[in-house]
């Protein structure tokens, strides 16, 4: 318990203290970029030590459990792309502590959304979160494209939060109060379900495909992506995602868990993944920026996480986090690659990853590594969320939805490997220099590259951590078939 | 100390000197990256032993007498309660049938008595000693841990495997040295042997299945290793397609165990197994028959043979570890622990007849061949069929006893070519000249590797080739099939020391003479058994061209250590399973309630009659070769025969390659124009609505809220309505 | 009639005053002049909160809604230079509506029905019991200065604390985001930031 | 008598007059204006709910509802002003560099 706090405080004062100290440090950005790494593996492993004892803090936040585990996905998350945003300090003007203080605030927001038992501190806890990405998207002030797309992410998600908030105040409406035990509770002990739940349920829905980019809610995706910085974009692609997709288990399951509403939501979260896997797979087979096609993937990616949701069992939830946990790794991967070979003068277009494997071949072979990840090639962490997820969907007598799944594998493969071929298989457009990635980027890579293969060779440890985790849940899923 | 806290580094000692020969292989000096691997092994070696040590030390001592009494209690019990159910169907008296069940009680408990007398030692706690930690879990079912078993037949497969690989190692030091890449070579047979001592430390079908494959691959790799011969690259795929053919039956054996058992866990499967499947034969003769698929792919039984022969385009240590220590072994392995499962169906007859058929096969083809190695590879494949017919004989720990014999004295063997390879020069034993005047250390071993293999008193073949062929006597009781096997058996014994009496008379005593298989056209290897065209062939033979020395010389300290360590090994290691020491071996590993040995009674008859057919056919080997006194001319055509190996090879090819290839052209012409046409069109499909989706995404800002705000109202009356209703 | 209470009467008024005022920020072409009709909607909203007996939400909502907000919206439509909003787009108007009419009808159709509690029957909320949920945990006991005990329902202590790191957010990026002429960019005139993106600049 | 319903009813039309803002602006600070009614049509309906319910949580929620509000105000105007900075206006008409 104590251990989950001081993880807790780690993240809110570590970026609190990296503000403080922005003056001081200003000009030394190595001592700031430490700082906020070593705050975000401090949480990390604090979270770590704390995921098998359960507790409540102030009333309003479970502590261990899922949210340390959340809490560790989120670390992991900011340190990640604390270490990629090190490899080139400059890119983000050098010694400007706030980007750290930043990604610090949106893996607290998502630890939040993740612990949180009631429908307030969810709230704000997405708030927190969405803040401090509107700001690092927005974060290159003089650049237009950086504006735009701050901007449309800000304008769409003050719709979405605002579609969120109606459905929260109408389901505290017909839960009969904020917290999840209380609304759960009330809506077991009613005669008929109240009518207030369905819009309620389905605004929030709504809220959490923005800040999932489902299909339709998923337009901001590839023009924030785009446009941000980008690791912001990195951040952006999974740390939120991360956040809002285990908290919506945990809400779904904990408040909304009654068979009468599951059958409702696991319909609606069908729908939405068949549509986001379709569309987004879709959408990215002829890009050709680097950055959309990650945008629209991750969309599609997505799609696939919801999968496990749609299942309502236990095993789905599971595989939804082991999915989560891989999918950072592999997603921060791919970013920080684009990043570093972006510093390092190569181009965010398709085309200008033409002949890397001659030119850089450790950094392509580590890329290329995560988009195969990212595509669900065995033994790499990708292959394994996709199969559990399916595994679950399966199980849960969703035949047609794991079919329509594996069919979008088999879609994305083409836009994945059309990059993977462009890298070794096609001459440079330019005289194949050699490229210079430097050795923190590099560093970071070969991190996400060990997480990825070894989540993807043995998913066990990390499975059954998961399953410790939600063990306490087990009896409020009142789903399972 | 528990075994478990070093076990696992007996297997990933080698692992890592693979990794290590091949991050550093070629910086760390000549021989730099081979010792270390050696090093490495003798370490795992040594561990192996404290493992064999510390689990004789764990397991239950028997009192041998003792034993026999036991059996004989047992014995006496089915016919007591035959009677009692014949009593009951005829309805006798009750006091009939109380006076029987009592006299039944009776021997149970006397059984039990007995029992417990001859325990000597109880078992420790712990033993079998096994680990398992998560590894793919599954919520809601079984799952599959990651475990190490390490029970008495572990040990004795860890120490033999990790004992031979060593030796073999010390031998390639010097029999590779020269060669372009020797790191190479050292990482993949070390990583080899590593598959192999995993694969007998597995607590698990899925990770003996992984370290199976694993062990598939480096064998592809190793046959290959000479990958700039055609010959090598033919026979690395040949190797390859025909075991992972196999190697799809037992895929899907181990499903369908999964399927049966919800689990995959060995020693589950041992307990489970006879209450399972008791009413279910046909399950286990199915499991059976698909696991013994995948064996004989891997041990290289008659008509899966096919790859082994030419698996010697590997170099010779390779040859040796394949036949001796890993490879082959595997087989036989994995059909001794599926056990449980094999007694409990029918597929046992079967796989003796296979067995025994292919004892007779190989070693009938043995005397026609001129290449050392290749008498060897037949003598390996025959004696493979001996231990699967006592597998399918029900004396499994007949088998295994034999498995291990044949360990040293076939690794001896072959090791012994090679010394013989590397001091003449040549492969061909005509071609090899009285070596031994030349070779005295290699001479020696050879003679005892020799003797064992054919089984003359006191050598380690004698004692475990003894036991098979009694416990295919004693399964006459159950079927009079296995009397002709018997006969089968012994005429294979007498081939067997025919044609290693000829190999060693041959290349050690004779003095070179023109090769009669050179004249031949249908010469060694060639067009037909690799599928290789005649270019192909003229290719090979400039890149192995090489001088034949005319005098021989001794090999070096590493090779002569090796093969001196393992005379003594195949000299000793029978004695531990003969009636001298009480049958030490059997009782050590055995499975059910007490070890089942024999009396000496039953067995000296045996011996007599296996010593004379031994005798028989090393005498017969001398009148023919060694002083000529006999002179028997065989028919051309049947030499011819026996060299095209019965023309096995060609039929494969014929009926494989050529109606397939005629099959093949339609089915391509159907593939590009209809069904590439159409994936085609699938994918243009794709792109065309992929690209109309793309541009949905106009870029302004009011098109995203205005998607986004009716999709929430849509999902709005959806939900709503939906719920309602 | 009881329909017309003077609470009854009284919340048609201010429903309506707020509505149309409400109508007129979103349709007014002169947005100082929309962001009044905002501040004085929000005003007449404050009196429905008075209305339903939370005089604590209805002052803070004259304050910040009423007050600050619209103030600081007049202040950037001033410095962005647009008072007038580019006049009625048709089609922005009715994909609007389109949007927006159904929305209501749903939202209508799924209140609880029957709806029996009245106002009058529900108790207001003193300031003091608000700030004790406010600053309390869930199911503490506290003792009021009227010496009662009540249980805390809610209890938003922990909320409260994050909002302030919300706040912190919301005020270092709008600094980040808006401050005229960045120091740092200055200090190190060599590297540009604009480097990114710069690929995807024809303006594709 | 005033039930439930009636502030549900002034909430829901209030949202509506929002979203229909939201959707029909073109300008990025009347966009803004439209999401704050956005905010105040859930105030009204937490306030409500709570009150009936005779819950003190929601006139919580409302309290943070109304200071997240104002964060987000600061955000976004921040952000607004920054468009103006780099465009000349203020408007979603110059957000279309990133498409398709």
């Amino acid at each position: 318990m104590v251990f989950s706090l001081i993880a807790l405080l780690l993240l809110a004062l570590g970026g609190s203290m990296t503000l403080l100290f922005a003056t001081v440090l200003e000009r030394n950005p190595v001592m700031t970029a430490g700082g906020g790494l070593g705050v975000a593996v401090l949480a990390l492993m604090f979270f770590a030590l704390s995921y098998e004892q359960p507790g409540v803090l102030l009333g309003m936040y479970q502590l261990g459990g899922l949210s340390a585990i959340g809490g560790m996905i989120l670390s992991l998350i900011a340190a990640l792309t604390i270490l990629g945003v090190m490899a080139n300090p400059h890119k983000y003007r050098a010694g400007l502590s706030e980007i750290y203080a930043l990604i610090l605030f949106t893996a607290l927001g998502g630890t939040l959304m993740i612990g949180a038992n009631n429908l307030l501190l969810l709230y704000i806890g997405i708030e927190l979160s969405s803040y401090s990405t509107y700001i690092l998207v927005g974060y290159y002030r003089d650049e237009r494209y950086s504006t735009e797309a701050a901007t449309k992410y800000f304008v769409l998600g003050a719709l979405a939060s605002a579609l969120l908030l109606y459905g929260i105040s109408l389901l505290f409406g017909a839960g009969g109060g904020l917290y999840y035990d209380q609304i759960a509770a009330t809506l077991a002990a009613a005669d008929t379900l109240p009518a207030l739940l369905w819009p309620g349920l389905a605004l929030l829905l709504a809220g959490f495909g923005f800040k999932l980019a489902l299909v339709p809610f998923h337009a901001w995706t590839p023009d924030a992506y785009q446009g941000a910085p980008t690791m912001a974009a990195a951040l952006l692609s999974v740390g939120p995602k991360a956040g809002a997709v285990i908290a919506l288990g945990n809400l779904l399951t904990q408040a909304l868990g009654l068979e009468a509403i599951s059958g409702v939501w696991q319909q609606a979260l069908i729908w939405l993944a068949v549509l986001t896997m379709t569309v987004g797979n879709l959408q990215a087979l002829n890009q050709r920026n680097l950055k959309r096609l990650l945008g629209y993937s991750s969309v599609a990616q997505l799609g696939t996480i919801i999968v496990g949701l749609a299942a309502g069992t236990l095993a789905g939830f599971q595989a939804v986090i082991l999915y989560a946990l891989g999918y950072a790794f592999t997603n921060i991967g791919a970013f920080t690659s684009i990043a570093a070979l972006r510093d390092a003068g190569v181009g965010e277009e398709v085309d200008d990853y033409a002949g890397l494997g001659k030119r850089q071949p450790q950094a392509a072979l580590l890329f290329t590594l995560f988009l195969l990840s990212l595509a669900g090639v065995p033994l790499l962490a990708g292959f394994a969320g996709k199969l559990f997820v399916f595994k679950s969907a399966v199980d849960a007598g969703l035949i047609v939805l794991a079919t329509i799944a594996v069919l979008n594998t088999v879609i994305a493969y083409f836009y994945y490997f059309r990059v993977i071929v462009k890298m070794w298989l096609q001459p440079a457009a330019d005289e194949a220099q050699p490229v210079n990635v430097n050795a923190i980027a590099m560093t970071a890579l070969a991190l996400g590259v060990i997480g990825v293969l070894v989540i993807g060779t043995f998913p066990g440890p990390f499975l059954e951590a998961i399953a410790t985790a939600l063990e306490p849940l087990g009896g409020l899923i009142i789903v399972g078939r | 100390m528990n075994p478990l806290s070093y076990a696992y580094l007996i297997p990933l000692l080698p692992a890592l000197g693979f990794l290590l020969n091949m991050l550093f292989g070629y910086r760390l000096g000549k021989r730099g990256g081979a010792y270390l691997s050696v090093g490495l092994l003798l370490t795992s070696t040594l561990l192996a032993t404290a493992l064999l040590l510390q689990v004789r030390q764990a397991a239950p001592v028997w009192d041998k007498a003792a034993v026999f009494e036991v059996l004989e209690a047992e014995e006496a019990l089915p016919p007591l309660e035959e009677v009692l159910s014949e009593a009951k169907a005829m309805g006798a008296s009750r006091e009939r049938v109380e006076a029987l069940e009592a006299e039944i009680a009776l021997a149970e408990e006397k059984l039990t008595e007995l029992e417990h007398e001859a325990l000597i030692r109880e078992p420790a706690a712990d033993f079998p000693f096994s680990s398992e930690t998560p590894w793919i879990t599954i919520a809601g079912e079984q799952g599959i841990p990651f475990g190490f078993l390490l029970d008495p037949f572990a040990a004795l497969m860890v120490f033999m495997v990790s004992l031979v690989s060593l030796l073999i190692h010390l031998f390639s030091v010097e029999y590779m040295a020269g060669e372009e890449r020797y790191p190479t070579f050292f990482a993949y047979i070390s990583l080899f042997a590593a598959a192999m001592l995993g694969m007998v430390m597995s607590r698990n079908l899925f990770l003996l299945l992984l370290f199976w494959e694993l062990m598939g691959v480096m064998s592809y790799l190793l046959i290959g290793f000479f990958y700039k011969k055609v010959s090598a690259q033919q026979a690395m795929k040949k190797a390859f397609l025909v075991t992972k053919l196999a190697d799809l039956g037992l895929l899907v054996g181990i499903f369908w165990i999964y399927r049966a058992f919800g689990t995959l866990d060995l020693l589950a499967i041992g307990e489970l197994a006879p209450g399972l499947l008791a009413g279910s034969a046909g399950v286990a003769t199915g499991i059976g028959l698909l696991l013994f698929l995948g064996a004989m792919g891997k041990s290289a039984q008659f008509p899966l043979h096919v790859w082994l022969l030419d698996a010697m385009e590997g170099p010779t240590p390779v040859s040796a570890m394949i036949h001796a220590a890993t490879m082959v072994a595997a087989g036989v392995y994995l059909m001794a622990r599926a056990y449980p499962i094999l007694e409990m169906g029918n597929a046992l007859p079967l796989i003796a007849w296979v067995g025994g058929l292919t004892a007779l096969f190989a070693a009938a083809l043995a005397p026609a061949f001129a290449d050392i190695k290749k008498i060897l590879a037949w003598s390996t494949v025959s004696q493979l069929g001996f231990m699967f017919l006592g597998l399918g004989a029900f004396g499994w720990i007949a088998a295994i006893f034999h498995l291990v014999a044949h360990a040293f004295f076939k690794s001896l063997l072959f090791l012994g070519s090679g010394s013989m390879i590397h001091g003449s020069g040549t492969q061909d034993i005509f071609a090899m000249n009285q070596l031994k005047k030349y070779m005295p250390s290699t001479r020696w071993t050879f003679i005892i590797g020799g003797l064992s293999l054919a089984g003359v008193f006191p050598f380690a073949g004698f004692w475990s080739k003894d036991e098979i062929l009694l416990a295919v006597k004693n399964a006459l009781s159950v079927n009079g099939g296995y009397g002709l096997l018997l006969l089968i058996g012994y005429a294979a014994s007498f081939l067997t020391a025919l044609y290693i009496s000829r190999t060693y008379l041959i290349a050690f005593e004779q003095a070179k003479r023109p090769s009669p298989w050179q004249a031949a056209k249908w010469n060694q290897g060639g067009l037909g058994v690799l599928n290789m065209s005649a270019e192909d062939l003229a290719q090979d033979a400039e890149y192995d061209h090489h001088d034949t020395h005319d005098t021989p010389h001794e090999s070096g300290w590493h090779i002569t250590t090796a093969l001196w360590v393992l005379a003594i090994s195949a000299t000793v290691f029978g004695i531990i399973g003969s009636p001298f020491t009480g049958n030490a071996l059997q009782g050590f590993v055995y499975r059910g309630i007490v070890p089942e040995l024999e009396p000496l009674s039953a067995q000296w008859l045996g011996f007599i009659v296996s010593t004379l057919v031994a005798l028989s056919g090393i005498t017969l080997a001398y009148l023919l070769y060694g002083n000529a006194r006999l002179k028997l001319q065989a028919p051309q055509l049947l030499t011819q025969l026996l060299q095209q190996r019965f023309y096995l090879d060609q039929a494969y090819y014929f009926f494989a390659a050529g109606p397939l290839t005629r099959l093949a052209k339609p089915l391509a012409w159907f593939d590009r124009r209809i069904i590439d046409a159409l994936v085609d069109f699938l994918a243009w499909l794709v792109a065309i609505v992929g690209d109309a989706l793309r541009r949905v995404q106009t870029g302004r800002l009011e098109h995203y809220a205005w998607t986004m705000a009716a999709a929430a109202v849509v999902l709005l009356l959806a939900l709503s309505f939906g719920g309602q209703l | 009639m009881e329909a017309f209470a003077p609470n009854v009467l009284a919340f048609y008024l201010i429903s309506a005053v707020a509505i149309i005022l409400a109508i007129l920020a979103v349709t007014t072409a002169n947005l100082v002049r929309a962001a009044l009709a905002l501040a004085f909607g929000f005003f007449s909203l404050a009196g429905i909160f008075w209305l339903l007996g939370s005089p604590f939400v209805a002052v803070l909502q004259l304050v910040v809604n009423a007050g600050a907000i619209p103030i600081v919206t007049i202040f950037i439509v001033m410095m962005t230079q647009s008072r007038f909003s580019q006049l009625r787009n048709p089609l922005f108007a009715a994909v609007a509506l389109l949007v927006a009419i159904p929305l209501l009808i749903a939202a209508f159709s799924f209140f609880p029905s029957p709806a029996t509690t009245a106002l009058t029957q529900t108790t207001p909320l003193t300031v003091e019991a608000l700030g004790v949920e406010l600053l309390s945990q869930r199911g503490a006991e506290v003792t009021l200065s009227s010496g009662e005990t009540m249980t805390v329902q809610a209890g938003t202590i922990l909320a409260f604390e994050v909002t302030a790191i919300i706040l912190l957010v919301a005020f270092v990026g709008s600094i980040i985001l808006a401050r005229r002429e960045s120091l740092i960019l200055k200090l190190e005139s060599g590297s540009k930031p604009a480097a990114e993106g710069k690929a995807a600049d024809a303006d594709a | 008598m005033l039930t439930l319903n009636h502030f549900l009813a002034l909430g829901a039309i209030l949202f509506a007059i929002g979203l229909y803002g939201l959707l029909s602006r073109r300008n990025l600070v009347a966009i803004l204006m439209s999401v704050e009614i956005l905010l105040n049509a859930i105030l009204v309906n937490v306030v409500a709910i709570a009150r009936f319910n005779d819950q003190a949580q929601g006139d919580v929620f409302a309290l943070f509802i109304i200071a997240i509000a104002a964060a987000e105000v600061a955000v976004g105007l921040a952000l607004f002003l920054n468009v103006f900075r780099l465009n000349g206006v203020a408007t979603v008409d110059p957000l279309r560099r990133m498409k398709e």
